[in-house]
């Protein structure tokens, strides 16, 4: 039998298999050098992006919880300028897809990243994060309002010339309603799930254990509902779905593939094991050929479920 | 980049008091290009709880390709760790960080407190290897003398012959905190000197102060919490001097510092 | 210095201590008594009634996640009138309060409930499940739109002789909304969070691992979540808040007081450790001398916030 | 009601295949009133991950109030059970559960799979106590001659001369499936004869097709997935038979049933 096929295609890019690393999570890739072979990762998904610089938020920003980790990191980031010249030459060079995350507080923010970073050679795709807060909207985040979403979706689509993700926040009531309006405004794809709200508090001292008091859940922990969610979105929406949320090896990706996603973004489990992504990668090769399926197309929504 | 993840076996197990144990892993890679300061990554227990893997110091590395660490039990990370039996292996990532310079000076002053004693050890050891090794004064501090005992002993070993103790019970040497000390010490030195620090942040701010008031250059190893080590995660930040209101990253920018690039809030 | 006072009051009724059970993980109570001293509990809160017996669903009905459990028991239980006649005489005889959880599938059925129940000698509140499906409204859950929620509300107040505690579903966007809505509604209290709807799948049969498909997340896993939201409806009410979601142990409680919460439930944690509830009693008491507190009262929302 | 939760301290491991262990525990209260087919919940580790306890049958209540249960490493939970030594504790719930009924029958016939043989041993026992003890009957079978050896040898210590063995393999006993060998044994005996059986599920349904064919009488102990493992959660439903939909608890109906009560989907 012939090596299975792992390509997976968003909008116009074609990935060479389905593991992606999740934004936050993998530094700009160079980090990771060390630990595996970039190249054989389906892409990169950098650090959320703004058109400044950020700082981010005072420290302690993260903490461990029950088979979890929340972080309140607070989208520090180089901007864009920074990014694109500092950190993008090294990332052209590893021969993955790279994926940039974008993040802003209006829509003109998102228009500006899309127009300039769609330029840029080595861009594959944007990614855009829509768990932010939306300054003009009292800061409500443009991902818990379907309008919202599907506004900012249409904004950053206008502008991009390469295919555009839209990161679905989990902090609602019915995300299947928040990724059709994203699928309306033009998404080509919709990732899925960002941080659950948390928080963590030190009896001891009576304080938060996060100087930002909340932060995002993420982890082995968040694993079911995110299976859940990406289950109920592959049903409502034609566009590919790409499942992230506590995936920490092959099977736990594959689990992802049968609820319906295309592709899969590992996040926290790089900070437990650096060379994870090369382990699901060759786990996910091995399970098909086990299972006798000539790629990874046979597995994406394959879910049996009676009735 | 000379940073590795291996599954590396243990090789002893020595627990020093109740709660304090060092522990030998065989780790060619990260022993062959360790230096002074850096850190490793371990991860303790086979399932998810705890998740992450916790951040310890180098404490020695010797012969054959082996490292130590020195800790305390704390929490459920390390009681894990101190559950371990020489045989069994455990996965690490490094070594991490940036480490002490080592850069030439007439003398250096080594301040470690409790844990912080840990990383001193392998210094102090590669400053006596300099082709031209600077005099040397270390001055350890813990609350007791049974967290102190063997570690003192050690030093002595390694042919430190300024070794000066302080316990926050009076047990063993001072009566008090081990940063009280430098300025008896540091009489002889100045700005030709270089203290190096590790331990609890209040005792680091001490050290700082001392520094400061001595115009003496001072390295210091911080601790934060950290997910990753690796710059990966951002989660480790700390105050940056100045007014900017930017950010250190201690796994990369450390965990040694300049004292004078901290905010010492 | 005196014993510390432990007592908290809802509506009317006051407990001796904080410390409830969680509806469903506590069976009838009877099933803990060679655990623990079943008068020693705030409170016993039963497993949910509904008008007519329900046989719940097909196995299987539970999966271990990481730090948690998925749980699709299908609300199986006696119905109101063999629950009335076989269960409480015994939680009569235990000498601790009594809340009864109640679930129906329309306003009428909760009104029902609520009359019958707030009839019963030793029924000393009642709290409402208002997680389940609308069955009129196409079975949107009652807890996920704030005007249903208020509605059940007050349909269940009208008829209640007792005080009313509403239980709140974590699928939400803004949990605060709806803890409002409850207490226009005429809640004496709302007690959060119900479990989180997840999903696990089993990758070498394909199949989804509950019967059901998808199902509640509870235990440790949850906590950060849980905890988050308690302390923004303690904020957003003015009637006491009942914090739940992975309470293990006396220091998970504390967290919970000092986000707000007047009083704690325990739920997965009564499967892992049967005895946990005595244990969470006497660690709030030695935490209360400790820290020199006279009483529950001053830990309560005593979470120190800078800024 | 006789249930307690103990911290018991691990008197024995013994490792009767590289995945099979027994273990012997110090747990008094529960020795002195465990019947043949009850269980213990386990909770293996110190973490919350696994979370839940891991319920096991009781394989053998010995002298000086201990316990034994026999295992199959399966997964994290079995995995690190396995990995526990002598001098260690863990903390047991039990005894739960509804056991074998022992009523007075001309013969027993006992027909264990796998790791279902774990309960059959003590009921065996058990039955060549009673005063006027039935004829017995013990078939076993697992997938190869090593996992069966050393529980066929108990067996024949325990004085039990009517033994036959099933290997899926065919490396000891008949080759195929244990239940196959029920019909030549249970020849000689009608109604008057009780089958008990514990195993797979698969051979769960087989045996009770048996007793069916038999007109013999059949004990099933069945198992599922378990949270509490004392009737609190409703985890461990089961379809019983007949048309009313309703379901069996596996906790506290079983896990000894009637082969008759359920529904042999
Ligand atoms: C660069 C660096 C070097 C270190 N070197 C040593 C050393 O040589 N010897 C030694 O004993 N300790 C050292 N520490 C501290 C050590 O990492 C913590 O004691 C350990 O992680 C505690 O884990 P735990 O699971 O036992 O405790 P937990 O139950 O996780 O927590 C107990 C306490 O330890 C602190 N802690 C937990 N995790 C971390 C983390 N990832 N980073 C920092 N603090 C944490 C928490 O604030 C908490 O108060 C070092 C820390 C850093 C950052
Ligand atoms: C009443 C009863 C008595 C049992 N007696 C024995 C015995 O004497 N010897 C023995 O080896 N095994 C026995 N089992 C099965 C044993 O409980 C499981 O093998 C064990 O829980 C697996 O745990 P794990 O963490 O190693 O596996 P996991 O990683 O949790 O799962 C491995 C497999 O085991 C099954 N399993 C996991 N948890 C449970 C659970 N709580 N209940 C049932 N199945 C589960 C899962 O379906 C999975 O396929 C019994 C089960 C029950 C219900
Ligand atoms: C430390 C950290 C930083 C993150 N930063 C970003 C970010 O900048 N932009 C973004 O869209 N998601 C960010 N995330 C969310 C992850 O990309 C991912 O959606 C989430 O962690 C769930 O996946 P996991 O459970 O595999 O980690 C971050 C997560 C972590 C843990
Ligand atoms: C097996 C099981 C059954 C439950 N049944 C009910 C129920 O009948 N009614 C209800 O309101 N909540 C029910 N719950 C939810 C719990 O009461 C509680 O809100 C939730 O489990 C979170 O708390 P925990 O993490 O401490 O378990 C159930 C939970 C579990 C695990
Ligand atoms: S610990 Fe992750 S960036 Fe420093
Ligand atoms: S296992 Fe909980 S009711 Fe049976």
């Amino acid at each position: 039998m012939n090596r299975p096929d792992l390509r997976i295609s968003i909008g116009s890019t074609v990935f060479s298999n389905p593991v992606l690393t999740a934004s936050g999570t993998f530094g700009y890739a160079r980090e990771f050098e060390p630990y595996l072979n970039l190249h054989r990762l389906g892409g990169v998904v950098v650090k959320g992006i703004s058109l400044s610089p950020r700082k981010g938020n005072p420290p302690p920003r993260i903490v461990e919880t029950a088979c979890g980790m929340l972080n309140a990191i607070g989208l520090e980031n180089v901007g864009l300028e920074r990014f694109i010249s500092e950190k993008m030459p090294y990332l052209r060079e590893i021969g993955t897809k790279v994926i940039v995350n974008i993040l802003g507080d209006s829509l003109d923010d998102y228009r500006l990243l899309a127009a300039r970073l769609s330029e840029v050679e080595g861009v594959h795709a944007i990614e855009v994060n829509i768990s932010c807060p939306n300054v003009k909207k009292g800061g409500v985040a443009f991902g818990t309002d379907a309008a919202m979403a599907e506004a900012v979706t249409r904004a950053v689509c206008e502008e991009s010339g390469v295919p555009v993700i839209v990161k679905l926040s989990p902090n609602v009531t019915d995300i299947t309603l928040i990724a059709r309006a994203v699928e309306n405004g033009g998404a080509q794809a919709v990732s899925l799930i960002n941080t659950l709200l948390g928080m963590a508090i030190d009896s001891r001292s009576r304080r938060p254990k996060l100087a930002n008091i909340v932060g995002g859940l993420s982890g082995p922990a968040i694993k079911p509902v995110a299976l859940r969610m990406v289950w109920q979105v592959a049903r409502a929406v034609q566009i590919p779905v790409i499942g992230i949320g506590g995936i920490s090896n092959a099977t736990d990706a594959i689990e992802f593939f049968l609820a319906g996603a295309s592709a899969v973004q590992i996040g926290t489990a790089n900070f437990v094991n650096p060379g994870v992504c090369d382990e699901v990668v060759r786990g996910i090769e091995e399970y098909l050929v086990e299972h006798r399926l000539q790629g990874i197309q046979g597995l994406i929504g394959a879910l049996i479920v009676d009735c | 980049m000379n940073q590795f993840q291996c599954q590396a076996e243990i090789v002893r197990m020595e627990h020093l008091t109740s709660d304090i144990v060092r522990m030998t892993l065989q780790a060619p890679d990260i022993a062959a290009c360790a230096i002074p300061g850096q850190f490793i990554m371990v991860k303790a227990g086979e399932g998810c709880d705890p998740l992450l893997r916790r951040p310890f110091s180098i404490h020695q590395v010797i012969g054959n390709g082996r490292v130590q660490i020195l800790f305390k039990v704390l929490g459920k990370g390390t009681r894990l760790l101190a559950g371990m039996r020489a045989g069994m292996a455990l996965n690490l990532v490094g070594p991490l960080g940036r480490g002490f310079s080592l850069e030439s000076r007439e003398g250096f002053c080594l301040v470690g407190g409790g844990m912080g004693i840990a990383p001193l050890y392998f210094l102090a050891r590669e400053l006596q290897r300099l082709s031209r090794p600077p005099q040397l004064v270390v001055l350890l501090g813990a609350r007791t003398a049974a967290e102190l005992a063997q570690l003192a002993e050690d030093f002595r070993e390694l042919g430190v012959r300024e070794l000066h103790l302080a316990t926050d019970d009076g047990s063993l040497g001072h009566h008090g905190y081990v940063a009280e000390l430098i300025p008896r010490q540091l009489g002889r030195g100045g700005d030709d000197w270089q203290l190096c620090a590790c331990g609890p942040h209040p005792m680091l701010q001490a050290v700082a102060k001392e520094a400061k008031s001595l115009s003496c250059p001072c390295q210091v190893s911080l601790e934060t919490m950290m997910a990753c080590g690796i710059s990966a995660c951002l989660g480790c930040a700390i105050p940056r001097a100045g007014l900017s209101g930017a950010y250190l990253h201690v796994c990369k920018d450390g965990p040694v510092f300049d004292a004078k690039e901290v905010a010492w809030l």
